[in-house]
């Protein structure tokens, strides 16, 4: 152990009901870095982290902490002694407030009486927060955040413990690249004070920008460990998975885009966006860009029917229709796949099959009645399909790792077979490999003809399965490129459009 | 087989005879006086009781008649829970050939041999009580006990009859308290509210109602204007009418009912002659009487 | 409705052997045999055929209900006036079983009308307001309970006709029909619940209300379907309740809601929705039952039969969720 | 469990601007008050200081025993053995009440313990072992009505101190003890939940439970302090029934759960636990009580009464949750 190791892991194993997701794990963190974990979906890196922190206990290893031994504390001893984490599933109290999250557990403030002082709390997070130039309010509800505002402010809350080692699982998967830039500012100035970062992230790009060292995970084994200088993608990518990965976006092959399926005419949602003009084709992707809050989800849920819109017209295949509930949409042809893939994706509780074939039930039944074998069928067929990662039909979502769920709610909704189908972020979180997997699935849909509407925060994604990409500032649209017109740059600016121009945007 | 043993046991024999009793609820304090008289008795005679707890619930009676017949006992004594749905039980019985007794209250099905009083007149004697007291003219209230279950039916039906025959004695309000004494409470406060010396006496359907009537009237001021009778005679009770508060309760004589059902049972287990009905006669206790039903 | 962006590991593992391989509950079957055996043990007369019989007669009321409820509970909701729709149904349908009058169809279609009706209202309510299940029923409750008081006048509704008396009372072949309607329910709830596209739709909606709408699935259309059913159950079992107590009782069912659901769930059905089985809760109801007549033959006394009660309950739930248990 | 994040936008400019400023279940009290002017309106008797001041007295039990349900129920469990506590509690206070034996000081604390000690193994089976606090709670409530029959042999203990019989039925400068028992009650609760460690881990450990033990709390010591609390509570509860009809009854508070947990529920506490206020549970206790005392003034029959009751308590909820309401 040279002098500036911080945390030390070693032989670390755990065992989930039979199956290994750690086996004779090692890691080595030193002072003031930035430590990368990287491995694809269900590698372990999670599991390490929660064993780390103490909220799971291993079946064997050791753990060293500034040269103490940390396997035998608990959650509450591992934050006092100077370890914080942001956690992938953004573990946080909807019922409480910003500032009172950020500070759960450690309140003790107002002296022998344990009093809570909230006023104190709600001043010091504001502090905090806007330190960090974030504009969120630190008496508002958890519950009322968006997903990004909540990753902020796990951020914030990891951050103000004033910890030697700071755990980031996955921080920025519902970020936007502003955030981000944030993110990695705060970073920069923690490492230059000594604290050392454990780093997990899906998104390569940003580990080559921050991270000091690279160590890979691949099934719970342990890997490599790198200096990041030494690596390049394609070596890190060969780490992970084991093998060469093709190209990451299937190549153009200019499908011919054919009738208009959808089309909306100046949507808009009170105090949410306004004036929204734009039309899809059958065999087109419609990229749609923008910054955190641009009101992209927004626009996706008013037209899947989960939000009431309160101007403007939705056609579909030039047919007007009106929208009230998903039934509604569904009904007219329109399949939706949320950003939020706990809340609205998948039952947990349901098998992998179950969930595939939840939304064309009525397909696979004859009156009442399901029929067994075709379902069964039919859901493994998907699955081959899609390549999902399973023990079998008949295992439980919630056992899959992120991709492995994006693409049973994925399944889900292409069983429907819809004709629009609208994705929202459909990569977040999600391994590079299972990344290519879902764009070579979107190609496929377009190219027998169904309409795709996707909302993405990851700009190379938009660049590279768009035929054309609507970018909205501030609840408005403020340009349509299309595909050779568009470039980071281009994006980035029409993004970043401020309210100087009141009138209508767009067009 | 069975029946052998019970002949055997006629005979003064070696096997002890069983019986099967089944109570209405055993947490009514005058239930639980009648089972610990039958058990007293019981061991005295040198029989064995399998008491069963209905709570209530005729179904559950009637499952534990069935339960007593699979068991081949040899005598049934059922407190029943109600006149009519605890009749299916009686009929079972008999039709197994063993004989079942009603204590306390009856069923519409006639059984072996009734041992018991009947509530309407318990309420008879309540009312008429009140009546003489008012001279026959004044507002009443009365406090129901859980409706539908046949004890406040039947005392219901009492206090009309008399009801009936003083034209001036004029029914206020009525209300149910569940048996409660905390339920009763709070609605006699209520009623204070409503009425207040308007009221010139209450009919509780027991003294558990009746104390909580006089609590509320006490907490009132108003306990001196207006008469409290209830039905059971309970060692509470008692004290009460010894203190004046409670004006007067009507004695249910549990010992009785005890040792008569245990007795009767024992002489239909036997195949012995014995009596189809044993009528208990209720009493009146006033302050007048009181000291002969306290216990020492 | 709590979110919980994280449902914990463990929540899901221990239903999920349970619902998906179907069998399951090996732990709560295991209990229950256990006490059988110990019953056996214990006194000559519980294992006799007569006695069984007597404890799946008695059990089956019981049953019908829990089965209701489980449907119910699976979606996510409680239903707590089952106890009210016994009494309104069995005055309902007593009301129309005097002999000579209708014939026997009569009271049982107007029972099950009534509990029907009264489940659908709950329904309606439960998908029309924003009112949480657990107040809307223990509303309904107190309305079944007066409406009961007020149809009977207060009073215990006889002189049934033998026809009536015999569906819930008679035998066929020797087997109650009780036992024999028992099954039959038994046997249609499970196939609702495992085979048709209504039961999966309650899975999918207690487990994850927002996933099930995002597939299309209509909530509350589904709600509807539960509480309809649930009322249909708790009819069936006021009618045979009527039949074998030869009376329609205005407070009979008073308590039954706690039975039903405590079957239920020591059956394995979780209160927060999305897991459950017939299977589980027929066990459950079995387990009550098996207790409740095993105590009364060894006599035990009336106050400490609550005690022992209670405590075997909890024991057999704790054996249990210790098989199912995966490490935290 | 449920969903997540992304609620829809218009309940935050609703239902933000009353959770977050605190004062809140501005619908509920709306409701109330409505009913309050109703009955006003329909008699005269009502807004009467006496009248409110009986309805305050009625509904401190329940009141009491909502407060401490209520806290449980934020944790996310369930206390079904309240009730049974009540019973447990009172007669241990009125066995050691009798005159002349001891100072009114040794019933007091020999019912608080004996409702301590039950409300902790409650907290310890529901912590220990993974069986559902419903069913826990169903358990003891069975065990602890078998306790109370056993301990009072069946029977009411009566013949109570004067002194003791003041704690829950005298008055002090003529406001009823009980009315000034509650006050302080819920005073206290309201701090123990708003401002002190113990309550945010309350809302901490019912909002999210993985949360919770992320963030370090030690979740089982939490929810120990709640059924802890709970079973304090409920023997205030029973202490003070004792004492006000002046006997130790083996079956008090039979049903009283169902009444304590409908306050609490009526007064904005979500069944899945995480949210929850005193006051709610206050306003919720008091609108039981309001209508049921109106119901007694008007003279509604009995019947009609418990029909009244319940659509008035579902009409209230409805109305509150209108106006919480945002659209779908
Ligand atoms: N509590 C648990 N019970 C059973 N299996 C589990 C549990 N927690 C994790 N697993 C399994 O362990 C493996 C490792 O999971 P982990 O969450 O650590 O992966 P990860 O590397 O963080 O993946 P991702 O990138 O998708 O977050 C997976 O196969 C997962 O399904
Ligand atoms: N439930 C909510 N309550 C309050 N504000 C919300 C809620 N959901 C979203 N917002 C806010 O509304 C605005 C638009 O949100 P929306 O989710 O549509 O953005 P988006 O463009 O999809 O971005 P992203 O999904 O990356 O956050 C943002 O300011 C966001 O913070
Ligand atoms: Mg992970
Ligand atoms: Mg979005």
């Amino acid at each position: 152990m040279t002098s500036d190791t911080i945390l030390q892991v070693r032989g670390l194993t755990k065992t989930f009901s039979g199956v290994k997701a750690l086996d004779d794990v090692q890691l080595t963190i030193r002072k003031g870095e930035v430590h990368a974990l990287m491995g694809e979906n269900g590698a372990g890196k999670s599991t390490l982290m929660k064993i780390l922190i103490g909220l799971l206990t291993p079946d064997s290893g050791e753990i060293l902490f500034e040269g103490n031994d940390l396997t035998t504390g608990n959650v509450g001893d591992v934050l006092k002694r100077g370890i914080s984490m942001i956690h992938q599933e953004m573990l946080m109290i909807p019922e409480l407030t910003v500032a009172q999250n950020i500070f759960l557990g450690r309140e003790r403030s107002g002296g022998l009486l344990r009093w809570l002082d909230d006023r104190r709390l709600t001043e010091k997070a504001g502090a905090l927060l806007e330190q960090m130039g974030v504009a969120i309010r630190p008496d508002m509800p958890v519950k009322y955040l968006s997903v990004a505002q909540m990753q902020m402010v796990e951020i914030a809350r990891a951050i103000s413990n004033n910890a030697s080692v700071i755990i980031m699982d996955e921080p920025t998967s519902a970020l936007a690249d502003a955030e981000v830039a944030t993110l990695f500012r705060i970073i920069g100035e923690l490492t230059r004070q000594g604290v050392a970062i454990i780093y997990i992230s899906h998104k390569m790009d940003e580990i080559f920008t921050i991270a000091d060292t690279v160590t890979v995970l691949r099934d719970g084994k342990y890997i490599a460990t790198r200096p990041a200088a030494e690596l390049d993608i394609d070596t890190l990518i060969a780490l992970m998975v084991g093998r060469k990965l093709d190209s990451l976006f299937p190549v153009p092959d200019g499908v011919p885009a054919g009738e208009v399926m959808l089309s909306v005419d100046g949507l808009g949602r009170r105090g949410v966006f306004a004036d929204i003009s734009f039309e899809v084709r059958a065999g087109e992707v419609l990229g749609i860009a923008g910054l955190m809050g641009a009101g992209r989800t927004e626009i996706a849920r008013a037209i899947f029917g989960l939000d009431r819109i309160s101007q403007g017209e939705i056609r579909i295949r030039g047919k007007r229709v009106v929208i009230h509930s998903p039934q509604d949409a569904i009904g007219h042809g329109i399949g939706y796949v949320s950003e939020d893939r706990k809340g609205w994706g998948f039952i947990p509780g349901m098998s992998v099959r179950e969930n595939l074939t939840l939304a064309s039930l009525r397909k696979w039944s004859s009156g009442p009645f399901i029929r067994d074998k075709q379902e069964r069928d039919v859901a493994t067929a998907m699955m081959g399909e899609l390549n999902v990662k399973a023990t079998g039909p008949d295992q439980l979502v919630t056992y899959l790792s992120g991709g492995n769920q994006q693409k049973v709610v994925i399944g889900n909704r292409l069983l429907a077979q819809p004709a629009i189908l609208i994705l929202d972020e459909p990569t977040r979180g999600i391994d590079i490999g299972a990344k290519a997997e879902i764009y070579r699935l979107i190609h496929q849909w377009q190219q027998r003809g169904v309409a795709i509407i996707m909302i993405s925060s990851e700009l190379p994604e938009i660049l590279g399965m768009s035929d054309r990409i609507m970018v909205l500032a501030q609840g408005k649209q403020t340009t349509m490129l299309s595909r050779h017109e568009a470039s980071q740059e281009t994006i980035m600016r029409y993004a970043m459009h401020r309210d100087r121009d009141t009138g209508p945007t767009g067009e | 087989n069975q029946s052998t043993s019970s002949e055997k046991g006629a005979g003064g024999g070696s096997k002890k005879l069983v019986v099967g009793v089944t109570m209405l609820s055993m947490q009514n304090e005058f239930i639980v006086n009648v089972h610990d008289e039958m058990a007293k008795k019981a061991e005295a005679e040198g029989v064995d009781l399998i008491t069963v707890d209905a709570e209530r619930s005729p179904l559950k009676q009637v499952e534990q008649v069935e339960s007593f017949i699979a068991q081949k006992v040899d005598a049934i004594i059922m407190n029943p829970c109600e006149v009519e749905a605890s009749s299916p039980a009686v009929t079972k019985a008999l039709a197994a050939g063993i004989p079942i007794i009603n204590v306390n209250s009856e069923t519409s099905t006639k059984p072996s041999a009734f041992v018991g009083s009947d509530d309407v007149e318990s309420a008879r004697i309540a009312m008429k009580f009140i009546a003489e007291k008012l001279g026959g003219k004044g507002n009443v209230v009365m406090m129901h006990g859980y409706m539908g279950q046949a004890a406040q039916i039947k005392r219901e039906q009492g206090a009309r009859e008399i009801l009936k025959q003083y034209p001036n004695l004029k029914l206020l309000a009525q209300q149910t308290g569940e048996w409660d004494r905390a339920k009763a409470m709070s609605l006699m406060e209520n009623w204070i509210q409503s009425y207040g010396p308007q009221i010139n006496a209450v009919f509780a359907h027991n003294d558990e109602m009746g104390l909580g009537a006089v609590k509320a009237l006490e907490d009132a001021g108003l306990k001196s204007k207006v008469i409290v009778v209830s039905i059971d005679a309970i060692p509470d009770a008692l004290q009460a009418v010894k203190k004046g508060t409670l004006d007067a309760t009507v004695f249910q004589n549990a010992e009785q009912q005890g040792s008569k059902a245990i007795e009767t049972a024992l002489k239909a287990a036997k195949r012995q002659a014995f009596e189809k009905q044993t009528l208990i006669p209720f009493q009146l206790v006033t302050t007048a009487n009181v000291a002969t039903f306290l216990k020492p | 409705m709590k979110n919980g962006f994280t449902t914990s590991f463990n929540q899901v593992s221990t239903s999920y052997k349970t619902r998906v391989q179907g069998i399951g509950k090996y732990g709560l079957l295991a209990a229950f045999l256990l006490i059988c055996i110990a019953l056996s043990v214990l006194t000559p007369r519980f294992l006799t055929v007569q006695n069984l019989m007597i404890i799946v007669t008695q059990v089956s009321i019981n049953a019908l209900l829990a089965f209701g409820v489980t449907f119910v509970i699976i979606t996510g909701g409680i239903d707590l006036s089952i106890g009210s729709m016994v009494a309104v149904t069995g005055v309902v349908a007593a009301s129309f079983a005097h002999p000579d009058t209708f014939p026997v169809a009569v009271p049982l279609l107007m029972g099950l009308l009534a509990g029907v009706a009264f489940g659908a209202f709950n329904g309606f309510v439960v998908t029309r307001s924003n009112v949480p299940p657990f107040i809307v029923t223990l509303g309904t409750m107190t309305i079944g309970r007066g409406l009961a008081l007020i149809l009977s006048n207060g009073r215990p509704v006889s002189n049934l006709s033998d026809s009536f008396n015999f569906i819930g009372g008679g035998k066929v072949l020797g087997v109650p029909t009780l036992i024999i309607l028992l099954i039959v329910a038994f046997i249609s709830c499970t196939i609702v619940l495992r085979k048709t596209v209504l039961g999966r739709y309650m899975y999918a909606v207690g487990g994850n209300e927002q996933a099930a709408r995002a597939s299309g699935i209509r909530v509350g259309a589904v709600k509807m379907a539960v509480y309809t059913l649930c009322g249909g159950l708790a009819a069936l079992a006021g009618i045979l309740l009527t039949s074998r107590i030869t009376t329609g009782q205005p407070n009979a069912g008073a308590g039954f809601e706690l039975d039903a659901i405590a079957a239920a769930i020591i059956g394995g059905t979780s209160t927060s929705g999305g897991s459950g089985t017939m299977t589980g809760t027929l066990i459950g109801a079995l387990l009550i039952g098996v207790i409740s007549n095993g105590l009364d033959l060894l006599n035990v006394t009336s106050y400490y039969q609550q005690v022992v009660m209670g405590i075997i309950i909890i024991g057999a739930v704790v054996l249990d969720s210790l098989h199912n248990k995966t490490n935290a």
